[in-house]
Parts: C-alpha cells; structure tokens; sequence
C-alpha cells in the first residue's frame, strides 16, 4: 500500500479541493451528451452527470446538482479520471474502484486520487455518497453500449 | 419429511398452554398464526440492539436498518421469484389489495368495462373494487361458483370479453380452502388483456409460489399468517404496472422532492408506495419467519397440511352429526356445522374444549348465498398441528350437539 | 421531578451500547424513539401468551386481545381526552393524514375553494391534502412563515375566508420544533367553518394533549415517536366527522355485510375505518407505551425537555463553528449546521462520536426556501436524554470542522 | 342460590325451549313501535328489536333476525320478563341481569328464567349474545324517554 493512502491530510486535501473546486462542473446542453439524474434514492444528493461517449471513447464527463462533500469530491475525481478513456479502461477503472469501496484487493495504480475514499467503508452509511457518480457513470456507459 | 416435535418447540404458544384447563390446540390459522422464537427474536433485536428509523440514516445504526430492510426485500422477492423492485412493504394483505384497486383501478376502468371476481373471496379482496368499479360506471361481475364452491372455469371462459379488465380473486379461498388455477386464469386474463390480481392472503404461508410462472400481474399476502408480525404485508406488483400505479398515501420518503406549484415528482416503484415510516420490527420479522418457512420447505409445508387434512376429513365424513362443506378441498381448511346447532354454539363447545376455531361468515358475506347456511365453522390447520391435535379436535366433534354446546354454559 | 437515571434503566438500548467505539447518545427522537422494556414485554406477551386474532374470536384467547384491544382504546381516548367512539387505529400517523384527506376531503372541497398549510410541513401532512385539492380544483395556500420560521397568525387571519375548507398543520414542526398556537387556529378556523387537521406527530410523544380543549377536527400521530411500535397510530376524529368520512380501506371486519348488488352497509366509526387484520402487537405496545409515558407525565416530560434545550442552546450560541436556526423553540429539536460543511458531513461527523442525529431536509422539503439552506441537521431529544449527553454532543459541536469532518473517512 | 340454578339439565332446557320457540318472535309494522338494530359489532348476530311503550309501560317487545342460541334465548326470555313492566321495574330488571352476568351480587327473584345465564361468563366471548337483546331493549327505553 502507498504511503500517501495513509496520510490522512494529504487525502483530506484531495477531497477538499474536488470538493471546493469541483473539476467539470457544469452541465452541456449540446447534442450528444447523455444524461442521468441520481435522486431518487437520498433525501439529500440530487445529482445530474453527463457523458459524451463517441466510439467507445468517453470524450466528456459533466455533473451538477446539490450534493455533500463525499458525492461532489468523489465524482469530480471521477469526470477526471474517465476521461478519455476507452469504455473498456473505464469499466476496469470502475471495478477497481467497488473492490476498494467493498474493502477488497484493488488495484491503486488505475484509482490515483480516487484512492481518498479507500476508508469510507467505515462510514458505511456514506458508502452511497462515494459511488453516486460512479453509479451513474457506470449506467450512462451501459446506456451507450445499448444504443450501439 | 417435517419433524413436527421440533418444530413444535419453537412456538412458544405451543409450550404447555392451557385454554380451558384443556390443552390448548389452535385451528385457527386461517385467521393468524403461532410465532416462532425466531419472528419473536427478529423483533425484540430490533428493539433492543437497533432501535433506529430506516432510510436516510446518517448513522450506524439507521444504515443497518436500512440494509435489513433491503435484504429482507431481496429475501421476500426470491420467496416468490420476483425482482426486488416489484415487492412492496404494505401494512397487510388489506392494505395491499386496497392499492391496487385505488392505484390502478381508476385508470383501467372505463364505464361500462367489467371487474370479475367470485362469490367466495374475502371482503379485502372484492369490496375495494366493488367500490372503484362503482366510481367508474364499470360493473362487478361474479364468476359462479361449481357445487361444490370451486370457481367454475368453464363459466369464466364464456364471461371474459375485451370489456373484463380486470380479475381480482383469492388464490386460496378462506372459506373452503380450494386453490384456484392461477396460471390458467392469468393466461386467459391476458388474452383478452385483462390484469389478475391475486389474493394470497392463505396461499402463500401454505404452498410455494412463483409469480413468474404463475404470471400475475399484482399478488398481497399479511406477514401474520405465515408466522410473522401483523401489521405488515407484502404486495407484488410487475414492473411496469407498479409505474402506472398512483399510491394511495403521499407522505415522507416516498417523494423526492415537492414544490410551492404543487408538482410532486414521486420516487420509483416500490418506494413511492412506502411513504411515512414502515413497520420496521415488522419487516424483521417477516424476514425471519420467510427464512424460517424456508428452512422446513413450503412443499413440504403444503404436503404435511394435505395428508392432515386428508385424514381429519376420512373421519368427519363419517360423523352423522357433522356437515362438512368441503372435503375435497387441496388444503388445510376445513368447513363444516355441527347439525342443528349454530356456528358460533358450537364454537364455543370447542373453546370449552381447549381447541380454538373460528365460527362465522368468515368475511366471504356473499358465500353464504351459495352454501346456503348463515354460518359455518372453520377449523384451519398449520405444519405445527399434530395427528393427535387432530385426532382430539375429532373426538370433539364426535361429541357436539346441542345439548354438550349448551352445557358449556353451566 | 423526572429520574432520568432511573428512567434509562428501563431502555436496553440506553444499557451501554456502542456507536463506533463511544457509547450511543441517541439524539434522533424526532425520527423515532428507543423502546422501554415495557412495550417491549408487551409485544412479546401478545406472540407467547395470546397470539390470537381480534374480532369475533370464539375462543378465551380471541377474546383477551379483543378486550385489550377496547381497553387500548379507551386509554388512548384518556390520553387525548377524547371519547372511545373517536380514536381510530391506523399504522401511523402518514396513514391517518392520508386517510383524512382521502375520506373527507372530496366531500368537503368545491373548485375554487382552499386548503391551508404552511411550507414547514412534513410531506406527510401536506402531500395528501396537495393531491385531493388538484382534484376537487380547489388550492392549496400557504400561510407564510415569519423570520424565525414560526407561522404568522396575523397573516393567517387575513387568509381566512369562506373558500377556506381545510387547516392542515403540525402541532409542533418537525424541523424547527415549534409549537402553533392549536387552540387560537382552531377557534378562528371555526369561525369561517374550515376544519383543521393536527399532525401531533411530534407532539403527542412530548406535551400533554386535550382534542377537547384545543377543539381541532382531526388529529393524528404515530405509536413509534412515542416509545411504542412501528406500524401502529392513532387518529382522533371529531364523532360528527368520523361519520361523514369515508374508509379508505375496505375489506374484512370494516363492514357489516355486502350483498351482490354493491351495497356495502359499514359499521360505525370507529370499526369503518379499520378494515383487516390489525398490528395488534403493535397495539399491545402502544398501550404499554401510552401506560409509561403518563407514569412518568407528559407535562413532566414536557418540562425536563425544555430545561435540556435551553441548556444545549446557551451554549450552541456561543460558537463561532454553529448556525443555529431555531434557538427560542419550545421543545427538544435543535437545528443547526457546522458553518461552511454540508449537513451529511457533520452528521457523519456525530455518528463517528457516538452520537445519532439526522441530517437532511427531514422531509419538509419546501422549508428550505425559507431557511435558505438546502440540509440542515436536527438533533431532537426525550426525556431519556441526559445534561451528560447534551454536554457531550456539545463537546462534539464544539469540535466540528470542515477538516474534523472529514477526517472521520480516513 | 336456588336449586335450580345448579342444574344444568333444568337450565338447558329452559335455553332450548326458548331458541327452538322463541316468543315475541315477530316485527310489527304497525306506528308506536321503537326498533334497534343490533349487527354492527358482531359477524353473526345480527338482530332487530322492537318495543311499544307508553306512559312509562312496557306494552310489548318484538324481534327478528339471524342469531345463536344464546342471542336468541336471552333475547326471547328478556321479551317476556319486560313485558308489562313500567321502565323503572324494567330498568331494575336490566340492572340485575348486568350485575349476574358479571358474576356480582344479584337479586335471583327478578330474574327469573333468566338466571338460565348465570354463567355465560365461562365463556367470556360469549356476553356478548347473552346481552345483545338486552342492550337493545336498553336503549330503547332510553330512546322513549328522550322522547318525552
Ligand atoms: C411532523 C411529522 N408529521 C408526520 C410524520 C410522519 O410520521 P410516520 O412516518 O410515523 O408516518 C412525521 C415523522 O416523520 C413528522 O415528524
Ligand atoms: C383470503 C383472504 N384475503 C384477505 C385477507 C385479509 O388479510 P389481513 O386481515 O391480514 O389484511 C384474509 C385474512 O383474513 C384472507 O383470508
């Protein structure tokens, strides 16, 4: 395990800076964008993310909404680490990412600074916070593949 | 096979209880049932190790209610091979029939469309859509029953036209016990594009059910009479049917959000229908008596109560002073008078007896037009009765007339 | 005086239970309440001792749970001090709002005329009114709130006219715990002929209650905010009005008899509205609860919640780190963010301490245009609270960051 | 206690010949009759009672319907022991029937057949029969004398 897993300042200030300069956060109205609202679960997160995925490349990742400290780090981390992906690599990516959230044998190197979330486990009640994004990710992905 | 002795020891109620300095020996169940200590054990963990509300907990102990919420929604939809989106927490097998006609009823029916169901079911099944089908102009016709009691399918078939939209009948009939041809009534249903919703109050703490194969579009049981908690229940519903569905509470966590304009905008099925805090020690329970029906197998549960019932009726229909309403029914019910003496009499005989029975119209009101009898007494078994419970229970019978009802009394 | 010490032996949950390695201080009464020993003994003796179903039992057994079931009823009639005939059991207090603006609220409503409520509502008192109001086209109007968050009685009595049907309100709000001058709305609903519907959902558990005195139409809570059970709660309806109203739910036990013509002929009040089986554990412990709460006195218990408040709100005053939303409530729930971090941090930030409270909109989802902020976090107490715990959860306030919230995730 | 209380053959047979010839065993339709129905509490019993009373006398009680022995004969006995009677005799009557049933005190004399139901409360769930007629007959005199 890296050592920057275990400095809990540096992961404090991963998550602090996604969380007060969320990364990709403004929603596109153009064409080509899909969309999903993730809501309806948590009386708090109401969260929008986008994706512009074009040939089994995520070109675009974009979210809005109001949502906790948890939510808006975590997908802020993840619209920069998808992006430009193959939706092969992002499928890996996210994987790894449950197996980290599940307290399971993950892979860091893909994760970089989604690693942060490594211990939310142990406020399992937020575990929902720190995949909301990747959820909907995950389903906009599935959402391309079917339009194929 | 099923170890009745150990199973008996799980029922505290079954521990040497007296009712009227008899052993007591219930045959009631048809009305509710015994409680395992484990249903019991579920619901006093709740109370004494998490105590929190559900939903939206910020903390420890409301996400473990949460998780045991949503496992024991995964649990009941596997009990009946459904998809976890498609059961529902209601309050009971009332409640969960009510729903439907209320959700759905209204956007089925037109006037003069029609709404089927039979002159046995339980007034929780028929009266909510005597009374959406009365709202709509559609009518509420009655499926005639065989002599014996059975839905008479050959009647059915020649009642269904595109104007029948919805079937709303028992898949086991409380008053007489038989078990309805679920399958075949939903594939005739569906042709003519009719929806079946199915009363499980009494089939599914007897017998195993699969929604799927069966193809029914809404089915409601009560925890209660399978060995769980009262005051909850489950209702399935397909998927696409419980997204038309309008519930009938609006409160707490089944919206998302409202607004000032009035716009409501509601949660997917099935939290839109759970709205205001559930019966969270309720739902422990159910979970634990659905693990512990499994445990002992409903097929096993269905093929015990059978040959039971086989054998108390062998014998009834032997007894000059008994009239039995049913005897070649599929389940564990048993309906029958003592001759010339009137039910709730005769109920009572039993009480003094230290067997408990139900005396009464049994809430199928309409039924007594058919078996012609004001009321009738119902003896109702469950995988914890024994031969010998049985075998008291017809010495009893054996004993009754109106003199020995009367002497009770002195 | 309350003893608290000796009070908090009756609840095993209070029996040095942990939350993430510190002892639970359980701070989330507004969400629901720990059980007693007591209640939960209740629940219990029902599944070993009694097990039976209520209603038209004819055996001993039946007839002890329908006679603790009539007892039950003319004690919460006590409680409230409001005539047997005029409580009805519901599964919870969303059930009986529900079932209010279902079974009278179509008689009542003409297009153009009005329902008021106030934006500090809980869904569940507002919601069902939302819907029957679009359907009768009359509207719903909100009395608007004053700065503290209070509503504005000058600006009610200036909405009420003749088109005014229908006062829906909390009795005490479940975000800002204030208490509406009942007695005062109710005279002047009056005056124009509109009912007005309580939701006592909090403040049935923590004040003492007179439907009589304060004259409201209806009035509805849930048995689980008061030390009782889920799935169980209480309606109070005014004879006259219960009468009027319509079941929501039809089915077994609600109705006299029915016939083939879809004549329903429904018993009184308050049997009409209590169609199938009912939580009847949950009504055991209801009453055990109802038994504990005025052993120890509601205004008692009123009185000790104050002192605690006004305690932990001298204190929260005084710290920079702490917006306070709701300082001169009367009543235990304190509202509050940590400046500068999102509520379900600050939550999680409690939970990592031991301490449950609830972050959240808390379903009054429309309040948040008055408190500017979209969560806030409710820490709400009862009377098994101690001095010990409020000075430990403000230990905890005192320490919370943006870097101590965060700091609980790694 | 009188003797015949203590024998059950003697009290069974005065039950029986009370349901199997139940008197007063008809409604009248004719003006001057007040009528209750009893049916809302109970599945079965489902009974209608009548009586005529003026100036303070029980001229007659009449009922009808579908009900057990125990309803019926009570209900068949209490129709001729009221019969006659002003309503405070009736209402002494009524209150010493109450007080048997609960297993109090009771003057045997007044009551005569109707001691046949000393011990209704054996069988606890069935008071109810025993004192649906009764019940009925009760609220009728409170009727008639609201009416003046
Ligand atoms: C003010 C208020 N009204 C209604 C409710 C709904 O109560 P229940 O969820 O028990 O139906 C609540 C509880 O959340 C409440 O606080
Ligand atoms: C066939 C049938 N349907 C519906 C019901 C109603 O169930 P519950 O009273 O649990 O709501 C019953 C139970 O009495 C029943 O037997």
């Amino acid at each position: 395990m890296n050592n920057f897993m275990n400095d809990p300042m540096m992961l404090r200030s991963i998550i602090m800076d996604h969380y007060e300069y969320p990364r990709n956060h403004e929603l596109k109205k153009e064409d080509g964008y899909l969309q999903k609202h993730m809501a309806s679960e948590s009386c708090i997160d109401d969260i929008y993310v986008q994706s512009k995925i074009t040939d089994g490349i995520i070109e675009d990742i974009r979210f809005d909404g109001v949502a906790c400290t948890i939510s808006t780090s975590s997908t802020s981390i993840m619209s920069e680490l998808l992006q430009g992906k193959t939706i092969d690599e992002a499928k890996k990516i996210i994987a790894n990412y449950y197996q980290m959230i599940d307290g399971k044998d993950f892979d860091e190197n893909v994760l970089q600074e989604a690693i942060a979330f490594h211990n939310v486990g142990k406020q399992a009640n937020r575990i929902k916070c720190a995949t909301i994004g990747w959820k909907a990710m995950e389903e906009l992905i599935e959402e391309s593949e079917a339009k194929k | 096979m099923l170890n009745v002795e150990n199973i008996r020891q799980d029922f505290p109620m079954l521990q040497g209880k007296m009712m009227q300095q008899h052993p007591l020996i219930y045959l009631d169940n048809g009305a509710t049932t015994l409680k395992p200590r484990a249903v019991i054990d579920a619901v006093v963990k709740y109370y004494e190790e998490y105590g929190a509300n559900a939903h939206r907990g910020d903390y420890d102990l409301s996400y473990f209610v949460d998780q045991e919420y949503q496992q024991t929604r995964e649990d009941v939809a596997a009990f009946l091979h459904a998809e976890s989106e498609e059961i529902v927490y209601t309050s009971g097998a009332t409640a969960g029939l009510n729903m439907v006609a209320y959700g759905i009823g209204e956007r089925l029916l037109q006037e003069g469309d029609i709404v089927l169901s039979s002159e046995a079911e339980h007034a929780s099944c028929v009266l909510p859509w005597m009374r959406v089908a009365t709202k709509c102009h559609a009518s509420l016709a009655y499926i005639p029953l065989q002599e014996d009691g059975r839905i008479d399918m050959d009647m059915l078939e020649q009642m269904m036209n595109e104007r029948v939209k919805v079937i709303a009948l028992a898949h086991i009939g409380n008053v007489l016990g038989y078990i309805a041809p679920m399958k075949e009534i939903c594939a005739l249903a569906h042709r003519y594009g009719a929806i079946v919703v199915v009363d499980a109050a009494q089939s599914a703490p007897h017998m195993p059910i699969d929604v799927k194969d069966m193809d029914c579009d809404f089915l409601a049981f009560s925890a209660h009479k399978m060995c769980g908690p009262t005051g909850v229940g489950i209702l399935y519903g397909k998927k696409a049917l419980l997204a038309q569905m309008e519930p009938m509470l609006l409160g707490g966590d089944s919206n998302a959000r409202f607004d000032v304009c009035g716009n409501i905008q509601l949660k997917d099925a099935p939290y839109k229908f759970e709205s205001g805090t559930q019966p969270i020690e309720g739902i422990f329970g159910l979970h634990a008596a659905i693990r512990y029906l499994q445990a002992i197998g409903m097929k096993e549960i269905h093929r015990y109560e059978q040959q039971l019932h086989a054998y108390a009726v062998a014998r009834l229909k032997q007894m000059d002073n008994i009239i039995l309403y049913n005897e070649n029914n599929d389940t564990g019910i048993i309906t029958f008078n003592v001759k010339g003496v009137f039910a709730q009499d005769a109920a009572t005989f039993f009480n003094a007896n230290g067997i408990a029975v139900r005396s009464g119209q049994h809430c199928a009101k309409l039924l007594n037009e058919v078996l012609q009898t004001s009321a009738t007494i119902r003896a109702s078994l469950y995988f914890y009765n024994t031969k010998e419970e049985i075998d008291r229970f017809l010495a009893v019978c054996a004993n009754a007339t109106m003199e020995t009802c009367l002497d009770v009394f002195f």
